[in-house]
C-alpha cells in the first residue's frame, strides 16, 4: 500500500501550511486522532487556493497534498467529480484496478488503490477530501453573502 | 399393518439433515437413542457451525475493529460478514439496523432500556404506557416491569383466551391507547405455539404513535422472516435457537430510531470520541455493542443462517407444519391428554404444550428421558399463562428441521408408558 | 555471537506451549510467519478450549436449569461446574459469587446499573459522586459517565502523572470523600501497562463507606488473582483475554451486597415467581444472568482456566516478567522510541505502548503487519491517556504465555525497518 | 428413581388432608409450581399430627406422605435429626449409599436416595420436610404464648 508517490507526498507535501481562505474546517478522524485544519479559497467558482495543516498518518497527509495538486485551480463542477471518482475508489475494498481514464481524473491519486483494502486506512485517506468538501459547502453557501475579506472560521468535529 | 406417516406432505430429507447434528446420535441411559423433542428450548447445532467456530479460532481470532493487523481485518470482515448475513436473511433494508446482543432477552432489555433514557417522543415515564400481553415470556414481561416501576409509566397487557390459547383484543382500543409508547409482543409463542396476529397490533400501535417491538425467538428459526413486512420498528430474536451457538442474540430496529435513541452499555467499540468531561457515541449498530462484541459466536451465527437458507426456510416451515399437524393428531388420540393451545396447525409453531391427566408434568418428562425423549416440562417461562389456565406446569414437545413423524410416535408410546406407570 | 537471550529467567517452555495454539502457525503476507503481539486486544485459544467448545455442541448441548432431560441435566452440571473452575481461579469465597456476563465491559455496566438503581446505602444519586481515573479504558469511564448524566452525581477521577505512567493519589483525601458511593479503578492498564496500587485506594475508598469495583480485565490472564487478597467489592474480568472464547465476561461481587443489589436486565432464568402485576427474582447468581446465558463459552472459559492453572500462574506472571523485562531493554535501544508508561519491568503489565518518533503508529503498525508482526495501534480504548500525554495514538505490543524472546527481537527489527522506511 | 415404595407412597398417601395444628404453612417450588400447605400439632415436644394438602409431582407428593410416618409420634428432637439426615442423603448428590444405620432411621425415606441424583427434583422430595420445619419453628415459638385453640395459620410463599 506504501507507493513511492504516497511516500513522497509525505515526506514532501505540496501546499502544506494555513493562507487566507473563504471558509475553515478542522475535521478529526476519532478512531485514530488523525487531524486536520483546511481553508478554501474561490475565485467566482475557480479554487484558487487549498491550504491546510494537519498531524496523522502517512496516507492522509499524502492524501492532503495530493488532494491540493489535483484540485488547486480547478472549477468546482470539476473538483467535485474528481473527490467523486476517489471515494469511489475508496470504497472498492480493493476491486477497482484503475484503469488510464480514472488515471487522467485522479492522476497521482490512483496511488491510493491499495489502501482501499485496508478498510481501517480508507478513512484516513479521505480525511482531507471530506474536509475539502466541507469547507467548499460553506464557502460558497456565503458568497450569496457580501464577500469579506477575512476568512469565515468555521469548525467542524 | 399401514404406514402411520402415509399422507404428511412437505416433509425434508431428515435422514441427510440428521448427519450434520453430531448429537443427534447420541445414545443415552444405557444406549437409548436419544429423541430431542426440546427444541424451543434450544436447537441442536450442526456440524457446519461447529466446525466455523473451530475455523475461527484456529485461523482467524482476533479483536475487531481497528485493528491494522491482517488477523484483526480478517476477523472484522468475517464479524461484519455475519451481519451482512442475519440482515439478508431478515430482509432488513439495511445492515447497520442488525444490532448483535449476547441473547433475546438482552435484545428486549435493550428497547427497554433505550425507551427509559431516551428524549421525547419516545421516552416511556410516569405520563405514558407499556403495552405487552399475557402470553410472553418472561424476558419480554420482566424488562418492562422493571422500566415500569423505575420510571412510573403504567404496565397494561393483552389478556389470553384459554379456550384457544389466543390474544384477546377485543378491547385493542382501550389497552392501546395514545399515552402508549410501546407494544412489545411475541410472535410465536413458546408455551402455547400461537402465531400471533401481528397486522392488527401494529396497525393499531401505529395509529397511536407507539413503537412495537416484536419477540421473534421462536419465529426466527422456523419460518421466513421479513422485517420489512412485519411493519415493528424492532424485532429480536437469539442465535441458539436457530442452530447458531449460545451467547449470541439479534435486535433490528429501524434505523431513524436506532440514530435517535440513546445508548444502553457504555465501553469500547460504541463511542466515537471519549474524554473524561464527556463523550460522543459511534453511530448504530456500534453506538449498542459496547465492548469486544460475541465475535465467533456472531460467526457462527452466520453459518447458521447460510445452513438454514442452504435448506430453506420456507422448506423448514412446511416440513414443521407436516410434523406439528401429525403431533397434534397422534397427542390427541392419548387418553387424558389435553393440549394447552391451539389443536390446529394452521396459524401455529412447532411447540405443543400438553397436561396428561393428573400426572404432573416433571413427572412426565423423567419418565419420558428414561426413554431417552427429551422434552420440556415446567411454566417454561411463561408462568402467567399457566396461571391462566389454572395449572402448575406443562409438558412441551417442540420440533425442528430434523424432527421426524418417528419421533412423534416415539413420544405418544412413551406417553402411553408414563400412563400405565403411574396409572 | 552472543546469545542476546542469555539471562533471561524464569521463562516457560513456549516450544512446547506454542503446540497447543493452532493459530500461531499460520502465516501472514506471503510466508510470513505469524509474530503475535496483540495480546491486550484478545489473547488466542489453544486446542483444549476448542476441543471442549466443539465437544460441548456434539455431546452437551441443551438449555440450562429446570431441565429433566440428560442434556439438560449435563449441559447445567457443565455450565455451573465452569462456575466452580472461576471461582475457584479467583479463591472467591463462594460459588454463587460468581456472575457470568458477556464481556467484561457488560460487567462494569452491570454494577453502574446496580448501583443506579438500589436503594440507600448504595445507591448512587445527585447527592453523591463515582470516583475513577483517568488511566480506564472506555468501558469502565462511560458507563460512569451515563450514570452520572442520569442520576446527577458526579464523577470524579485520579489523575495521571505521564512522567511514569502512575496515578497521582496525592490528592486521594479530596478525591474520595464521604460522598463517595463507589470507587471503580483498572487492576494493570491496557494502555500504560501500569500495576495501580490496590491498597491505598481500597483503604481510603472503606474509610468512607464507598464500594470498590477493580477492572482486573488486563490482571486476570496474567498473574494469580485472589478476590479476598484484593478486598475489593466487585471484580471485573472478561473471557476472550485469558486464552478463553468471546462472548463470555465475570463479575465477581461479594454475595451480600449481590443479595441486596437490584437485578439489572430481567428475563427468564433470573426470577423466582413471575406474575403479570409483580415478580420476584432468584437468588444471586441468577439474578444477574438473564435468559439462555453464553452455556459453551461458560464452558469454554472453564476450559480455559483449566489450561493456564495446569501451566501455574505464578509460572506465566514469571515468564511474561522476564519477556516484558527483555521488550523494555530492547525497545529503549531503539532511537526515536519512546515508551508511554513505566519503563521498569516491575510492578507492570506487559503490555507496552511507544510512539517512535513522529512516525504515525497507524504507519508503525502496518508496515510491521507486512512483516508478520501484529500489533496494535491507536487510543486502545484509553483515550483520556492520550490526551494527557499529548499524542494522537501509540502503537502497542502485548505478550502472552506463548511469547518468545525471538517475537520481541522480531518487533525490534521490524522497527528498524519501519524507521528505514519512512526515514 | 421411581422406586416402588415412592410411587405406593404417591398413590396411597399417609395422613393426607388436613386436620387442627398450632401452625400452618404454605410452601411452594417456584420453579415447578408445586405447593404444599402444612400443619403440625404439638403435644409438649412431642409431635401430635402432620396433617397436609398439596399438589404436585409423585416425589414430593410421595416424600410428604412418607414424613408423616416418619415424623407423627416422634420427639421434636428426633425428629430433628430424622430431617437432617434426609437433608444430608438428598444433597448427596448420589454419593450416599444409604446404609442399615441410614435406613434404621430413614426407613422408606431411603428410597429417595435415587432423586439425589437428579438436581432438578432434590427440591421437590424437599418441599414438605422445609415446610415443616418451617411450621415447627412457628408451633414451638408459639408455645410461649398461651396455647390456642384454634390453629394458627401463616403463609409463607
Ligand atoms: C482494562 C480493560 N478493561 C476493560 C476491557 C473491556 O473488555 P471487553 O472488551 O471484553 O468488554 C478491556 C479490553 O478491551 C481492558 O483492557
Ligand atoms: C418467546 C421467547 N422469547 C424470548 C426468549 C429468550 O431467549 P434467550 O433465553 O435466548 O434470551 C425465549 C427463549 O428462551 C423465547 O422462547
Amino acid at each position: 500500500m506504501y507507493q513511492d508517490v504516497i511516500l513522497d507526498h509525505y515526506k514532501h507535501p505540496h501546499g502544506r501550511g494555513l493562507r487566507p481562505g473563504d471558509a475553515e474546517v478542522h475535521h478529526v478522524n476519532p478512531t485514530c486522532g488523525d487531524e486536520i485544519t483546511l481553508r478554501v479559497r474561490y475565485e467566482g467558482s475557480r479554487i484558487a487556493d487549498v491550504s491546510y495543516e494537519g498531524q496523522g498518518c502517512s496516507i492522509s497527509q499524502a492524501s492532503a497534498s495530493v488532494l491540493n495538486d489535483l484540485l488547486v485551480g480547478k472549477d468546482v463542477e470539476e473538483a467535485q467529480r474528481i473527490q467523486g471518482t476517489f471515494l469511489e475508489l475508496m470504497q472498492s475494498k480493493g476491486r477497482i484496478e484503475p484503469d488510464d481514464a480514472m488515471e487522467e481524473v485522479l492522476e497521482d491519486a490512483v496511488a491510493f488503490a491499495g489502501v482501499s483494502k485496508y478498510p481501517a486506512r480508507v478513512k484516513c485517506a479521505l480525511l482531507s477530501w471530506m474536509a475539502w468538501k466541507d469547507a467548499t459547502a460553506q464557502a460558497l453557501g456565503d458568497t450569496e453573502a457580501p464577500a469579506s475579506a477575512e476568512p469565515v472560521e468555521r469548525k467542524t468535529a | 399393518m399401514t404406514d402411520p406417516h402415509k399422507g404428511l406432505t412437505g416433509l425434508l430429507d431428515t435422514e441427510a439433515i440428521r448427519k450434520d447434528f453430531p448429537i443427534l446420535d447420541r445414545r443415552v441411559h444405557d444406549g437409548k437413542p436419544l429423541v430431542y423433542l426440546d427444541n424451543a428450548a434450544t436447537s441442536q447445532t450442526p456440524r457446519q457451525v461447529i466446525d466455523t467456530l473451530s475455523t475461527y479460532y484456529e485461523r482467524y481470532n482476533a479483536n475487531v475493529h481497528r485493528g491494522v493487523h491482517v488477523l484483526a481485518e480478517e476477523a472484522t470482515e468475517l464479524y461484519e460478514g455475519a451481519r451482512d448475513k442475519v440482515a439478508e436473511f431478515v430482509n432488513a433494508p439495511s445492515r447497520d439496523e442488525v444490532i448483535f446482543t449476547k441473547n433475546a432477552s438482552e435484545s428486549l432489555n435493550l428497547v427497554a432500556n433505550m425507551l427509559g433514557w431516551a428524549d421525547e417522543p419516545y421516552r416511556v415515564d410516569r405520563e405514558t404506557e407499556i403495552v405487552i400481553t399475557e402470553m410472553e415470556h418472561h424476558s419480554n414481561i420482566v424488562p418492562w416491569q422493571l422500566l415500569a416501576q423505575r420510571t412510573g409509566a403504567k404496565l397494561k397487557w393483552f389478556g389470553l383466551d384459554p379456550a384457544d390459547g389466543t390474544l384477546d383484543l377485543s378491547n385493542i382500543e382501550e389497552v392501546i391507547t395514545e399515552k402508549t409508547k410501546i407494544v412489545s409482543f411475541v410472535l410465536v409463542s413458546n408455551i402455547l405455539g400461537t402465531h400471533n396476529p401481528v397486522e392488527q397490533i401494529v396497525r393499531r400501535a401505529h395509529e397511536v404513535g407507539a413503537l412495537v417491538l416484536i419477540d421473534a425467538s421462536q419465529a426466527a428459526p422456523h419460518m421466513p422472516l421479513d422485517v420489512q413486512a412485519l411493519q415493528a420498528d424492532f424485532v429480536a430474536f437469539t442465535g441458539h435457537k436457530m442452530c447458531g451457538p449460545t451467547g449470541i442474540g439479534v435486535l433490528w430496529g429501524r434505523q431513524e430510531l436506532l440514530e435517535d435513541l440513546p445508548p444502553f452499555l457504555g465501553g469500547g467499540e460504541m463511542i466515537e470520541t471519549v474524554s473524561m468531561h464527556s463523550s460522543t457515541y459511534a453511530p448504530a449498530p456500534h453506538k449498542f455493542e459496547a465492548g469486544t462484541p460475541p465475535i465467533a459466536q456472531a460467526v457462527g451465527l452466520g453459518a447458521a443462517v447460510d445452513y438454514l437458507t442452504s435448506i430453506g426456510m420456507e422448506k423448514i416451515a412446511a416440513h414443521e407444519k407436516a410434523i406439528t399437524e401429525y403431533a397434534v393428531r397422534r397427542l390427541m388420540e392419548v387418553p387424558d391428554l389435553r393440549v394447552i393451545g391451539p389443536t390446529t396447525a394452521e396459524e401455529r409453531g412447532s411447540a405443543i404444550s400438553f397436561t396428561l391427566g393428573d400426572i404432573h408434568p416433571h413427572d412426565v418428562g423423567q419418565v419420558l428421558d428414561e426413554q431417552g425423549i427429551a422434552v420440556r416440562v415446567g411454566h417454561h417461562c411463561a408462568r402467567p399463562v399457566c396461571l391462566r389456565y389454572g395449572i402448575p406446569a406443562t409438558t412441551r414437545a417442540s420440533f425442528y428441521l430434523y424432527s421426524t413423524p418417528a419421533e412423534v410416535d416415539a413420544l405418544v408410546d412413551g406417553l402411553e408408558h408414563v400412563r400405565n406407570f403411574f396409572g
